[in-house]
């Protein structure tokens, strides 16, 4: 269909070849291996291709978007879509042949520049596949550097990142996990103390954490440093406008899910996996690394680099297995990054906050509604429901809210508790709405 | 200093503003502890939305791209990305809905990759497919562990080796290991196959799976491949296919039928969507019917036209990811896919046949073919430097850039000496292909006649050859 | 707030001028006539605009659109749409420094060599407004070269075309527009012979028409001709996918209402004004022409030509008093003939005929309803209603269709006439609703 | 032949598809007669869509623009053209309704048309407007028709001639034509304003309208637009403004205090919409309320929060196009406006009249403003020949384009010698002013010393200079 031959185009090449028909150069697949046909659907021309599209999109409901854990309904400027759909970024590969791809590659520099900005590391790579991904990369590399097995994951981390590490590092056996549970929703420091030991290669803490809780990461740092753990840090990017970087309170790799910088929820994917850490490791990152480097004439110019860590060079002995990454949505987050700035994103952060801290009062006002724990959050949090949870998220629907993630489905202990979150995007009537919706539910 | 265009932080003024948002009822220190706020703040750019606009668009302007230029890379099928398929992935109802979203609210996100996940079995031939896989290298890591709980299921410890081919693709060895596998490499023929005695001999109790990709990286198809699907069935390991050049066997033949137990396609290359400068992709796993229940949750279910998420499946290896999957990237791919019958889904990979073989015909007189025969999808070619002055396959790389063609892929398959591997894809027309293969034509003359302006190039490109070495020496990678 | 001051750089450039503030710069206006404020609405920022738009956007109801009148609901293709919106395009002024400016030129070349091909004309200009203003201009422009003053305008020439027409010539005076009457829905040989006189300058004659009829264009051009007068035809580019070109069959001028080549509908506007004319006439064009030359090495190059004809060096003598015109329109169109090729317009063209005539033949046997003309039509038809017009379209909004154009409000005499149309972006399923809806109205 | 890029046509090759359609269930000649047929298919190019792609992605990029490149073309307003805007414009909603929609079906348009005619007085002072005009000169005419209608409607026939500035934009004697009146021209003084006494003499029962330029085209204020009201008024005659350059009035002040009856405004120039390489614009016109009436129709009405569409209006002076106008254009103006509050409206025109002014004090030594005194939002500026070995101001606008420059506008306004008119608008920072007379300062210096260099430039630019004069001489408008 999108292919420019004619049967005369075909002809004068076959011609060329020397050979009689496509069927001989085909010839090499045995004709008993040849696909006899298929069941196959008609070709939808262009304009029923989009209408058939439109249907579809159209079976999913717009909701006003009350959910996190991990995707965040985000405000994305009408430049991040339009530039980053620019033919010159989304049809170009793997910036391979560097002088062809300075565009790439400067704006690759910039992404790890600024995702060291805002998690106060040295190093950044040019992205993973998502947040849990790169958790699973570096809790690896944490491993490898510490030359110990052990790694500790808090009970506060999102229970589908903690699936994620798990699956990762089934089949080789180790890194082997330890979940520390958090009974308060947050790593309490006595319950780390008592797990540290001399086999624990890293202590994984997320903050805000997956119940949108601040931890104490200067606290939980200088513990583990203390036992010679390292520490992976996992945190929403746009918390960072507002909050201590993770390098400057002693995380020694820091992850995050990129998504909501610039990039649209997607029911799930494509995310952005940010990975970065402080110089000593740099050797140990995963994927792709963009540096900065002069051409023959001293002009400066930018390269991939350090590939003898990469697949494609060392094969067996790689420091990780990945290739393609996410390159676009780290161009989206690079590009909404500068259109933000410090101060636009800090506004960003502080409205989710200022929201997220209304609508739970609201909420938590609401009798037999209750926030589960206590402490400061950000932009999230864990709400205790009278009933299970699914059936207040199910029952919102036809309010147009979706209220949040229940959390049952993760562990039972939590059937109850409905994750609520809200970003800038939240209006006031939204909020108010959805306050509405639960105290019809109450009575 | 000299420099193409300054980076967004030189650019950076002080107070500078771009896009501004409504300011909170209240600020955050009235809702966080002092201590847990940042003291100063990120060290982001601080610019006019104007002046980021005008500065990744300038930068873009130093690409090449599809758009643009010829793509020839082997083994990335760089063919057109409809633009279709951007605008109805970009279509607010599935753009905007969130992951977390219930089943009721998410059918028709649902019910597109059911069916995506159902055409890609015809076309494979294999039972069932998980879309979780972000990418080529994460399918195969996610076949791998397959293979592991696989042969874990059967109590069978011993299989603790994966075989892979010389000609093999780098993420081949590095996700076995991955996986807490032994690598051991088998050799190929002369041919460009693999070695099936060779196999046979490495094959044993030991081996949980041969990964093979078909065509293979010299564009050939593995004739014995059903041979070498029996031989390791019958030493009772898997057989795992990299898929990544499915595009030489759209609609032509079905992986199931050789003999293949799990496989991993990716659908930013054959399918179509668009490569984004590295990413995003998406690299489904098909898998027999026997190894259904081990793919990764979640996945799609379809009752009376009704599609719920199952995250809950016993034996399955867990997740690989948070959430589905590249679900914006399996959009696309299912916009393609519908876009063709059964007759062009075929002509596809003829026309990428048609189209490589054009190429190899048209330059075997100077760039001899790793094997000379006719080949599928792309044809790997050598440059010979012996014959040529020195010049060597990067310089011919760097020239091919100043004629207005991006490079092929180079110095792989590994095997190959000063590799050049060319896959025109069938969206690239005849006058295209004829204009690649003057220019190719006459830098080999200019490195016979004027060496030295070869190895001197780039000469046209915003910069000139770039020092890569001092780049890993010494590493700047942030400012 | 789009622009990039901070308080610093303006003080540096007060400075860098000598003024002391930037009272002193817009001293020269007289205090007296400063503004001392005005009503203005609180800004949005940017979130919130997005909002604000998206619910004013909901307002609007989405319809099966069976309206045409010289707009219509085609298909655009996605690439139409991404490349008119790469910046090198959208944000490029017209084209004044040819150097600068090859790729607007040369697709203003390629616009103008389309709108030629589909015409059968031998020049065009870059565009102008829309149909109905190219139409004024080219009725001017024959008149100007006729020498004569009358101009012979079909009653089925659109209605809204006929206004426009009076208003431009209103204050001037002439040309002077005599209408010719159409009981049959299309212009008859004898009531245009009787009118033809060596007064008129020019006929005006559309095929399709307004009621999309086919007319006789060969032989009113003969007629015209035979007194001296010129023709001035009007034709919806996308019929000419399969009719006879206005230039073969006889016309001097041709005009057309471009919008339905890669343009969305917009509720009226921007729209496109195509604008063709024999060889003869080309200095008589109005507006910007583009034209092929040579650079100092003999390269080949595009210019703004002929510029002489323009208001910019000719002021009051000028041809026209056109400046800017619809020119990302006729790219769009441009990039839009060129994906569709002329098997693709054909095809468009063929969907559109046998969908409305399928649709008539459903729609003509509702009892009470009929088509009002005979002949051969395109894909619009008059359907004569047993009550108002306007009746029957408001009825079936309910059921999502938008089933044309209600023509009382032109000429009291139409009050039950609804002008239906149909593209080849209407499914059988809509038309079978379309009928359904009418069927049961009827009962 | 030696070229940049084919012609589309050039890269046709019979047979070949682009975007493909269904077939119909009937052919055409079922339901048409033969006769009615062409007998040639036109000759448009045949291309598949990757080359369709490809071809005028590459296009695109010959050109300079606003994303790439400072385009300080005097007059002309070149700011940033705001994505959201775009963004906004192409909502479903709003994009895919019906111009011949029921004003119950379209209400969310409506709204936006009717807040932005209220915005537009509110900035103005005016009573009314039409956004009905495409552009700026269609504008002009729709003014001139009003002002035609009015006489007309006070029987006044003696009004046959309206006075013009010889600042004026062409468009305005042309657009005078148009309405069948005698253009006079006035002449302007040395400070570059109207020369009211000039203006008294000419002014008579024969004057139907002035027509102003304010801020005129040198960038300066009339300061006597007072007076020349009065006086226009105290001869019987209408005072037209040319609101073009209104982004130097935005919020500063209203026209209506000026004695104004009738003004265009270019929403594609002040309030941001972008250019599109020519268009489409959109030119609204206010009037005074005495004059309202004779707007043409369409007009939006509104009554309790619902809007209709008026069409019958008596007095109006009929319909200057189909449907309402440039619809898409006023939206983006909408978006636009919307992003600003009262204050910011006005720092739009504060910033830009600080630019100019900034511009023309850095440049002032090497290339004398016309008028010696602070300008508003553009400054019209010299190049002297006779001091610069022969250069002229085109010989200086080309070479700016080998700096990376769009070239100011030139030669215009007629009345001032080898012009050179800047304008950079509020959106472009100091740096890049910086980098501007930085350039135009190297070229005035290479004037000087190699003049040669400059008189042959462009040398840097994918073509030399075009020869229009041979294009003119043998026009090919058409392959
Ligand atoms: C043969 C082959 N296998 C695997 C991969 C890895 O795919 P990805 O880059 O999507 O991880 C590639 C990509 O280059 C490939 O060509
Ligand atoms: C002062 C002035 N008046 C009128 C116009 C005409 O506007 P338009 O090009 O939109 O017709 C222009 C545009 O260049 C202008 O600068």
């Amino acid at each position: 269909m999108y292919s420019p031959h004619t049967a005369a185009d075909r002809e004068a090449m076959l011609r060329a070849i020397g050979a009689a028909s496509l069927n001989e150069l085909v010839a090499q697949i045995p004709a008993d291996l040849r696909a006899d046909g298929f069941d196959w659907p008609t070709a939808l021309a262009a304009p029923e291709l989009l209408a058939h599209a439109r249907a579809l999109a159209a079976k999913n409901r717009p909701l006003a978007c009350f959910a996190g854990g991990g995707a965040r309904d985000r405000f994305v400027p009408a430049a991040v879509k339009a530039l980053t759909q620019r033919g010159e970024f989304l049809t170009a590969y793997t910036p391979y042949q560097a002088e062809a791809s300075q565009g790439t590659l400067q704006a690759i520099y910039e992404f790890q520049s600024s995702v060291c900005a805002l998690y106060g590391m040295d190093a950044a790579n040019a992205s993973l596949y998502d947040g849990a991904t790169a958790l699973a990369e570096a809790v690896g590399a944490a491993a490898r550097i510490a030359g110990r097995k052990k790694i500790l994951l808090p009970e506060s981390l999102h229970p589908e990142w903690r699936v994620v590490l798990a699956t990762y590092f089934a089949a080789k056996g180790e890194p082997t996990l330890e979940t520390v549970p958090c009974p308060t929703g947050r790593l309490e420091p006595d319950e780390l103390a008592r797990r540290l030991d001399e086999t624990v290669a890293a202590v994984v803490v997320a903050t805000p954490n997956f119940f949108g809780l601040l931890e104490d990461g200067a606290g939980i740092a200088a513990l583990a440093h203390a036992h010679g753990a390292l520490v992976v840090a996992v945190a929403d990017p746009v918390s960072l406008g507002l909050l201590e970087a993770p390098g400057v309170w002693g995380a020694d790799f820091a992850v995050g899910e990129g998504q909501g910088l610039g990039n649209a929820l997607n029911y799930g994917g494509p995310y952005l996996g940010l990975f970065a850490c402080k110089k000593a490791h740099v050797r140990h990152v995963p994927g792709r690394i963009c540096g900065m480097t002069a051409d023959a004439d001293g002009k400066r110019g930018f390269v991939l680099t350090l590939q003898a860590r990469e697949q494609h060079i060392r094969r067996e002995r790689a420091a990780s297995n990945v290739c393609s990454n996410e390159a676009l949505c780290a161009l989206a987050a690079t590009i909404h990054l500068a259109l933000l700035g410090p101060a636009g994103l800090r506004e960003v952060a502080e409205l989710s906050v200022d929201k997220a801290h209304r609508l739970a009062a609201k909420l938590g006002a609401v009798p037999g509604f209750r926030l589960r724990f206590a402490g400061p959050f950000f932009d999230e949090f864990a709400l205790e429901c009278p009933v299970p949870a699914e059936r207040v998220r199910n029952a919102l629907l036809k309010d147009g809210i979706l209220a949040g993630i229940p959390l049952g489905g993760y562990d039972p202990a939590w059937k109850n508790v409905l994750l609520v979150g809200a970003t800038e995007q939240r209006t006031d009537e939204e909020i108010d709405r959805y306050a509405a919706a639960l105290g019809r539910l109450a009575r | 200093m000299n420099l193409l265009e300054k980076l967004s932080i030189e650019k950076s003024v002080p107070g500078r503003r771009g896009v501004r948002f409504a300011q909170p009822a209240q600020p955050a220190a009235a809702w966080l502890p002092e201590t847990a706020l940042r003291k100063t703040p990120p060290r982001l750019p601080e610019m006019s939305e104007f002046d980021v606009v005008r500065h990744y668009t300038r930068l873009s302007r130093l690409n090449y791209c599809l758009d643009t230029h010829l793509y020839p890379l082997g083994s990335c099928t760089m063919k057109y990305n409809p633009r279709a398929n951007e605008e109805i992935a970009a279509l607010d109802g599935f753009a905007a809905t969130h992951p977390g979203a219930p089943d009721a609210a998410a059918q028709g996100t649902l019910e597109v990759l059911w069916r995506l996940e159902r055409m890609l079995c015809a076309l494979t031939g294999l039972a069932a497919f998980t879309l979780q896989p972000a990418a080529g290298a994460h399918g195969e890591f996610t076949g791998i562990l397959i293979a592991a709980a696989y042969h874990r299921s059967r109590r069978d410890r011993r299989r603790t080796e994966i075989l892979v081919a010389d000609s093999s693709h780098g993420t081949n060895p590095a996700s076995a290991v991955l996986g807490g596998f032994a690598v051991k490499t088998v050799a190929s023929r002369p041919d460009g196959r693999l070695d099936l005695d060779a196999l046979k001999t490495a094959l044993g109790p030991q081996t949980a799976m041969v990964m093979l990709t078909v065509p293979n990286t010299l564009g050939l198809f593995e004739r014995q491949i059903r041979e070498i699907a029996d031989a390791a069935h019958a030493a009772g390991a898997l057989l795992y296919m990299d898929g990544a050049n499915f595009n030489a066997l759209m609609g032509l033949a079905k992986p199931a039928d050789f003999g293949v137990d799990i496989l991993h396609l990716n659908l930013h290359k054959s399918f179509s969507t668009p490569h984004g400068g590295g990413g995003p992709g998406s690299g489904p796993v098909g898998v027999t019917a026997a190894l259904e229940k081990f793919l990764p949750v979640p996945r799609v279910a379809e009752k009376n036209g009704r599609f719920t998420l199952r995250t809950k499946i016993r034996g399955s290896i867990g997740r690989m990811r948070s959430w589905a999957g590249n679900v914006g990237v399996a959009l696309k791919a299912y916009a393609y896919l519908r876009a063709h019958d059964a007759a062009t889904l075929r002509s596809i990979a003829e026309n990428a046949i048609l189209n490589a073989n054009y190429v190899r015909a048209q330059l075997r007189d100077l760039f001899p073919p790793a094997v000379d025969e006719p080949c599928l999808h792309e044809c790997v070619l050598r440059t010979e430097p012996e014959k040529l002055n020195g010049i060597k396959t990067l310089d011919v790389a760097k020239r091919l850039l100043d004629a207005g063609f991006y490079a092929p892929t180079i110095y792989f398959p590994l095997i190959v000496h000063e590799a050049l591997m060319v896959e025109p894809t069938e969206t690239e027309s005849k006058e295209t292909l004829d204009a690649f293969v003057a220019a190719l034509r006459a830098i080999h003359a200019e490195a016979l006649a004027d060496p030295d302006r070869v190895r001197a190039a780039p000469h046209e490109l915003p910069v000139r050859r770039l020092d890569e070495l001092a780049a890993a020496r010494n590493p700047n990678v942030a400012w």
